[in-house]
C-alpha cells in the first residue's frame, strides 16, 4: 500500500503551503521554512526516508494529492466533513484561532465592523467559506477570494480590501514581518476554532493509522510544543475536543 | 471655367508636371492624350486638390483650388471624377454607393439622395441594378456606376482618368457611350483617354502631354490630321 | 484502473450556479470586445496619424499587449496600478485586462486590414467632398471591419477563455471562479471541471456558429 | 522605486523561473509541433469530410480554457488513471497538444497556399508524394507558415505562465513569491514583464520581417 | 506508343471524356485542337496518370497506366508534361528546378545531373540563367525552363498543355520555336494548343475535341483545308 510505496521509495512528498507563514514561507533565499515544513520533515524522519515539500497553493492542495503528485498534505488544512467525503484526514495536528486583520484606513475595528464593507480571504480555506456565507447573511459589502495569502494581504496594504479574516498566526507573523504598511490586527472573528489535520488519500488506512499515532507522538514527545514555540510561540493550542471520542 | 495657371509638381526628385498651361471652357470637352508616366492622371488629381502643387494656380470658377482658405471638400462637390479602377465602394449596394456621398455630405434626407441617384442610375443604364452589389457587375457596369455616383452631386465639372483602360475590349463601347451622352448634354469635361475615336468624335479639343509638358493642343481635327510636333507625331503613329 | 468513482450528479446540481458564472464570463468578454474593438480603432488611426509621438503610444501598447502574458497584463491591472493608489475591483481588473490585450491584438489586426485597402477608395470618397474622417467613416471602416472579421472572432474565443484568469484578481462571480469554489467546498475537481468545460466550449462554438450567421448577413458583398 | 530589497540570491531564483519558462515552452513547442505537422498533413490527406474527427478533437484544445485543460489533465491523470506524474510533466502534455492543436491549422494553411499546380508538375517529373512533400510542399509551406509559427511559439511561452496550476514555478509564479516576501509588487511585476518583453520582441519582429520578406516574391 | 482505348472520365456529374480513342506513334506530333472545357487538358492528365480514368484503358509502350500494378512514378518518368500555368518551383534556382528529379528520382548524382541540366537549358536557350530564381524570369523563360525540366528526365513522350496561353503575345514565339526544334528532333509529342499556325506547320496530324469526343482527327491540311465536320467547320471560323 500507500505506506509501504512511501518506504520504499525513500521520498516522502508532502503538500505544503508556502505563502502562509509561520506554517509556510520562504527565507532570504527562497527556501521553504515553516511550522508545516519542520512536521513534514519529523514525519519523514519517522518514516525513515527523505522529505520533498512541494509548494501548492491553497485551491490546489487536494487536487495535488488526487493527482497523485504527493503522498500526504502538511497544509494547514480544515478538516470538515465536505472534503472528507473527497480525502482521508488524520486527527488534528493544529488549531487556528481565526483573526481579523484590518486597513488602518477603514476605520474597523472588530468582526461586526467587517459589515458593509469589502472583505477577502483565500479562496478555498475554511476561513474564506465561512466569510462569504457572513457576508452574504449581513446581505451589504462584498467579499474577494484570492489565490494565495500573500495576494490577500496585498490587496489589504494597498486598500484594495478593508478587512480579512485569516488564522491569527498568520495575521501575527504577517503584521510583525513589517512588510505591510497600515495594517492591524484588530480582533477576533467568532468562527468555530479551526482544526487541521494532515490528509492522504481516504482508503489508505495504514498510512492514515500511521499519521493519527504520529500526530499522538509529536505531542506526547513535547515536539509539538517545541515547533509551536519555535515558530509561534504564546499559549499552545489544545488539540482535544472535550465531551466526545474521536 | 478651369484655369491652370504655369502649374509645377514634383514627387520627390521628379518633376512631373513641368509648368502647364491651360484653361477650359464651360461646356467645352477636352481630351488629354499622352504616353504613361506623362502627367495625365496627376494634373486631374491636382485640379481637385486631392494632390498638392508646388507652384502655379489652379483656378476652379475663380476659386483657388491650393489655398489655404480654401473649402476643398465643397470645392469637390462641383468637380466629378472618375479613376481607371478601383472606384465602387464594395460594401454598398449600386444604390447606396450613390446615395452616400449625397446624404453625408449634402446632408440630403434618405428618400431624397435615392430619387436622384435612382435618376442617374437609369440615365447611365443601370436602373435595374439598384440592390446589386459592385462586385456583381461587370467592369464597364462599375464604371458607369461610378460616373452616376459623382454625376448625383450635381457637379459642374467630370474628370475622367483613363475609365475605359481596366475593361475588358467588349465593355469600353458602353462606358464611352455614356461620357458622349453627357458630353452632348454639355457637361464640362477632361477626359484622359487612349481610346482615339473617342478623342476625335466627341471633343472640342486635344491636349497631346509628353513628359510633363503639354506638348501640343489644339482642334482634334488639327491633332490627329495634322499635328505641329514631332513627338505628337510619333505618339499618333505608335498608337495607331 | 479506474477504480475513481464519478459523483456527476452531485456536481451536476451545481449546473445553475456554474450558468449564472457563464452569464458573467460572457459579460466581460462581450464588455471587452466592444470596448477593445472602439480603442484598436482609436490606436490604429493614431498610428496613422503621423504625429511621432501619439504613434509610439500606441505602437507601445499593441507591442506590450502582444508580447507579455495575459496573466500578466490582469496582474498588472489589479496589484501592479494599486502601487500607485488605484484601485479597481476584480471584476473592472479583469475587464481593463483582457481589454488592453484585446485592443492590442486588434489594433494590429486592423493595420493590416488597412493594407489590404487600395489607397483609391480614399481618394474616391475624398474626391466626393467627404472629409478625411466621413472617408474612413463610410468607405474604409466599413471594408476593414469586414477582413478583420475572423480575426475579431477568434479575439472573442480568446477573450471568453481569458475570463478564466480572473481568479488571480479575486473574481469569483466568473465561470471560472465558481467553479473553484465549488471545488473548494466538495474537491470534486473533475467532474466540475468537466462541466467548466464543456460550458466554455458550448460558449465557443455557439460565438463562432453566431459570427458566421453574422457575417452571411452583414457582409452579402 | 529603485531601491530594492531584491538581493543577487533573489535574482537568480527569478532567473531560474525563467529557466523553468523557457524549458516548458521549448519542449512544449518542440513536441507539440511535431504532433501538429503529424496531425495537419493527416488532415489536408484525409480531406475534411474523413478527417472530421481529428479536427473536433483538436478544436476542442483551443476551444477551453488553458487553465480548465490543465487542471483537468491533472485531476484526470492522478485522480482517474492514479498516474504518478510530475507537475512538469502534465503542463508539457497539456501545452504540447495544445501546441499541436493550433500548429496543425497552421500546417494545413501552409499546405493549401502551394498551389495544385506547382505538385502537379512535381508529380508528373516522377516524383513520389513523399518526394513531392519533402522537397517541393515542405519548403513553400514553410514560407507560408513560418511566421505563424513563430508567433503561436511566443504565445504558447506566454501561455505558460498558467502552469503555475500544476505546481510549476515558472517566471511569473516566482514573481509573486518574490512579491510575498518584499512586498515591491509593481518593481517586480515591471522586472517579470520586461523578462517576458525581451525574449517575445526580438522573434516576433523576426516573424513579421520573414513575413515581410516572403510575401513580395 | 501512346494507345487510348474508348477512354471515359467525369468530374462528378459531368463527363468530361466520352470515350477517346487515339493512338500516337513513335515520333509522331500530334496536335490536339478544341473549345475550352472540351476536355483536352484532362485527356493529357489522364495520360500520364494525374487523373484516374472511370472506363476504358490507355497503354503507353504497352503498359497500361491505370492498372493498379504499375508504378505510375516510374511511368512518368518516361513522359514529361508541361502545363498552361506556368509551375516553377519557386524556391529553387533554374538549376536546381532542373537538377531536382534527375537526382531524387532517378538518382543521379550531382554533377551529372548538372551537367545534363545545363545541356537542356542551354538546349532551350536559358544557359544563362542557371542561377537565377524563376520568379525574375519572364513567363516564356519560365515556359522554356519547365520544358528543360521534363527533358532532363529523358522522356520518351512529351505532352504539352498550352503551354503559350498564358503568355503576353511577344513571348509566344520563342516558347513556340523550343516545340518545333524538339519536333524537329523527332520527339513523340502531344500538343494542345491555341496556336493554329503551329499546328499546321509542325504536326503529323491534328485532333479536333468537342464537348469530351474527338470529333475529327486527320492531316493538317485536311483539317485546316477540308474539315469533314460541321463543328469543326464553325470552331476554325470563330479561331480565325
Ligand atoms: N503618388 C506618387 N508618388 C510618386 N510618384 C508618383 C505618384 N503618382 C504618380 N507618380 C509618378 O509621376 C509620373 C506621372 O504619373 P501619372 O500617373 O500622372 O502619369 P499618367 O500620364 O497618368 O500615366 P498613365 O497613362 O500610365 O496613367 C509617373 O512617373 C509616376 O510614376
Ligand atoms: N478537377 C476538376 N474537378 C471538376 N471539374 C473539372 C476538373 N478539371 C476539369 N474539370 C471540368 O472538366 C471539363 C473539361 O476540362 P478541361 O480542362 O479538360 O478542358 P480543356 O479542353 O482543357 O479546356 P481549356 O481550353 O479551357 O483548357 C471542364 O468543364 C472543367 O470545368
Ligand atoms: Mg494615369
Ligand atoms: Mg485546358
Amino acid at each position: 500500500d500507500k505506506l509501504d510505496d512511501i518506504i520504499s521509495s525513500g521520498t516522502l512528498r508532502c503538500a505544503v503551503v508556502l505563502d502562509f507563514p509561520p506554517m509556510g514561507m520562504r527565507d532570504d533565499s527562497n527556501t521553504p521554512i515553516g511550522f508545516d515544513v519542520d512536521y513534514c520533515n519529523d514525519l519523514a524522519a519517522a518514516l525513515g526516508v527523505e522529505a520533498e515539500i512541494v509548494e501548492t497553493p491553497f485551491p490546489e492542495r487536494i487536487p495535488a494529492l488526487m493527482s497523485g503528485r504527493v503522498d500526504v498534505g502538511v497544509a494547514s488544512t480544515s478538516d470538515t466533513l465536505e472534503r472528507a467525503k473527497t480525502v482521508g484526514f488524520s486527527v488534528p495536528y493544529f488549531a487556528f484561532e481565526m483573526a481579523v486583520t484590518s486597513n488602518d484606513e477603514a476605520g474597523i475595528t472588530s468582526f461586526e465592523d467587517m459589515k458593509g464593507h469589502t472583505v477577502g480571504a483565500v479562496a478555498g480555506t475554511y476561513e474564506a467559506i465561512a466569510l462569504q456565507a457572513q457576508v452574504e447573511a449581513w446581505g451589504e459589502g462584498s467579499f474577494r477570494p484570492y489565490q494565495t495569502q500573500a495576494d490577500v494581504f496585498l490587496a489589504l496594504s494597498q486598500g484594495q480590501l478593508d478587512a480579512t479574516v485569516s488564522t491569527s498566526t498568520v495575521a501575527q507573523a504577517n503584521v510583525q514581518s513589517g512588510n505591510f504598511d497600515g495594517i492591524s490586527v484588530v480582533g477576533k472573528a467568532p468562527f468555530d476554532t479551526d482544526y487541521v489535520a494532515l490528509f492522504a488519500k481516504r482508503d489508505e488506512y495504514g498510512l492514515l493509522n500511521y499519521l493519527n499515532l504520529f500526530v499522538n507522538q509529536q505531542v506526547r514527545t513535547g515536539r509539538y510544543a517545541e515547533l509551536y514555540e519555535t515558530w509561534v510561540g504564546g499559549e499552545l493550542p489544545d488539540l482535544t475536543v472535550g465531551g466526545v471520542y474521536r | 471655367m478651369i484655369e491652370i495657371q504655369n502649374v509645377r509638381k514634383s514627387f520627390g526628385q521628379m518633376e512631373v508636371l513641368k509648368g502647364i498651361d491651360l484653361t477650359v471652357a464651360k461646356g467645352e470637352v477636352l481630351t488629354v492624350i499622352g504616353g504613361s508616366g506623362s502627367g495625365k492622371s496627376t494634373l486631374l488629381t491636382c485640379i481637385n486638390g486631392l494632390e498638392p502643387i508646388d507652384s502655379g494656380k489652379i483656378l476652379v470658377d475663380g476659386t483657388e483650388v491650393h489655398a489655404k482658405s480654401t473649402n476643398l471638400n465643397k470645392l469637390r462637390q462641383k468637380i466629378g471624377i472618375v479613376f481607371q479602377q478601383w472606384n465602387a465602394f464594395p460594401h454598398l449596394t449600386v444604390l447606396e454607393n450613390v446615395t452616400l456621398a449625397p446624404r453625408k455630405v449634402l446632408g440630403m434626407s434618405k428618400g431624397e439622395a435615392e430619387a436622384i441617384a435612382e435618376k442617374q442610375l437609369r440615365h447611365v443604364g443601370l436602373g435595374d441594378k439598384l440592390k446589386t452589389f459592385p462586385t456583381r457587375l461587370s467592369g464597364g457596369q462599375q464604371q458607369r456606376m461610378a460616373i452616376a455616383r459623382a454625376l448625383a452631386m450635381s457637379p459642374d465639372y467630370m474628370l475622367f482618368d483613363e475609365v475605359t483602360s481596366a475593361l475588358d475590349p467588349q465593355l469600353v463601347g458602353e462606358v464611352l457611350e455614356t461620357l458622349k451622352m453627357l458630353a452632348e448634354e454639355g457637361m464640362t469635361m477632361i477626359c484622359v483617354t487612349h481610346e482615339m475615336a473617342f478623342a476625335r468624335d466627341v471633343s472640342n479639343r486635344v491636349a497631346y502631354f509628353h513628359k510633363g509638358v503639354m506638348a501640343e493642343i489644339g482642334a482634334p481635327d488639327q491633332i490627329f490630321g495634322a499635328p505641329q510636333e514631332e513627338v505628337t507625331r510619333q505618339f499618333l503613329a505608335s498608337v495607331r | 484502473m479506474f477504480d475513481y468513482t464519478f459523483q456527476w450528479k452531485q456536481a451536476m446540481a451545481k449546473l445553475p450556479q456554474m450558468l449564472d458564472g457563464a452569464v458573467v464570463t460572457m459579460e466581460v468578454a462581450v464588455l471587452s470586445m466592444v470596448i477593445g474593438i472602439l480603442l484598436a480603432v482609436v490606436l490604429t488611426l493614431l498610428r496613422l496619424s503621423g504625429s511621432r509621438p501619439l504613434a509610439a503610444i500606441a505602437t507601445t501598447w499593441v507591442e506590450i499587449a502582444r508580447n507579455t502574458p495575459a496573466l500578466f497584463q490582469i496582474y498588472m491591472a489589479h496589484f501592479g496600478v494599486a502601487s500607485f493608489g488605484i484601485h479597481f475591483s476584480p471584476f473592472v481588473s479583469l475587464l481593463i485586462g483582457i481589454t488592453f490585450n484585446n485592443a492590442g491584438y486588434l489594433a494590429e489586426n486592423f493595420r493590416g486590414a488597412l493594407k489590404a485597402i487600395p489607397e483609391t477608395q480614399t481618394r474616391a470618397g475624398r474626391s466626393l467632398g467627404m472629409s478625411q474622417l466621413q472617408a474612413f467613416r463610410y468607405i474604409i471602416l466599413p471594408q476593414m471591419l469586414r477582413i478583420a472579421f475572423l480575426p475579431m472572432t477568434n479575439q472573442m474565443v480568446w477573450a471568453i477563455l481569458m475570463t478564466s484568469l480572473g481568479v488571480t484578481v479575486g473574481m469569483n462571480t466568473d465561470l471560472y471562479g465558481v467553479t473553484q469554489d465549488l471545488n473548494a467546498l466538495t474537491f470534486r475537481t473533475f467532474e466540475l471541471f468537466a462541466i467548466a468545460a464543456v460550458i466554455f466550449y458550448v460558449i465557443t462554438k455557439i460565438i463562432t456558429l453566431g459570427a458566421r450567421l453574422l457575417a452571411a448577413r452583414l457582409f452579402r458583398y | 522605486m529603485f531601491d530594492t530589497a531584491l538581493t543577487a540570491n533573489d535574482l537568480i531564483f527569478l532567473a531560474k523561473g525563467a529557466g523553468m519558462t523557457i524549458l516548458v515552452t521549448i519542449i512544449s513547442v518542440a513536441i507539440g509541433t511535431v504532433l501538429g505537422i503529424l496531425f495537419g498533413v493527416v488532415r489536408v490527406q484525409l480531406g475534411a469530410a474523413l478527417a472530421a474527427p481529428l479536427t473536433f478533437v483538436l478544436d476542442i484544445f483551443r476551444s477551453i480554457p488553458l487553465l480548465i485543460q490543465l487542471v483537468l489533465a491533472n485531476a484526470f491523470a492522478g485522480m482517474v488513471l492514479k498516474l504518478q506524474m510530475s507537475g512538469l510533466t502534465v503542463a508539457c502534455m497539456v501545452l504540447s497538444l495544445y501546441t499541436a492543436a493550433y500548429c496543425a491549422e497552421i500546417v494545413r494553411g501552409g499546405i493549401d497556399a502551394v498551389p495544385a499546380t506547382t505538385r502537379r508538375a512535381a508529380r508528373s517529373l516522377g516524383m513520389s508524394w513523399g518526394q513531392d512533400m519533402r522537397y517541393i510542399v515542405m519548403p513553400l509551406a514553410t514560407r507560408v507558415a513560418l511566421p505563424s509559427w513563430i508567433g503561436l511559439a511566443l504565445g504558447v511561452m506566454k501561455d505558460s505562465a498558467l502552469v503555475y496550476v500544476v505546481q510549476v514555478t515558472e517566471l511569473l509564479k516566482s514573481t509573486q513569491i518574490l512579491i510575498t516576501r518584499l512586498q515591491e509588487p509593481m518593481f517586480l511585476l515591471l522586472l517579470c514583464g520586461a523578462f517576458y518583453f525581451i525574449i517575445s520582441l526580438p522573434l516576433a519582429r523576426f516573424g513579421g520581417y520573414l513575413e515581410k520578406r516572403w510575401s513580395n516574391d
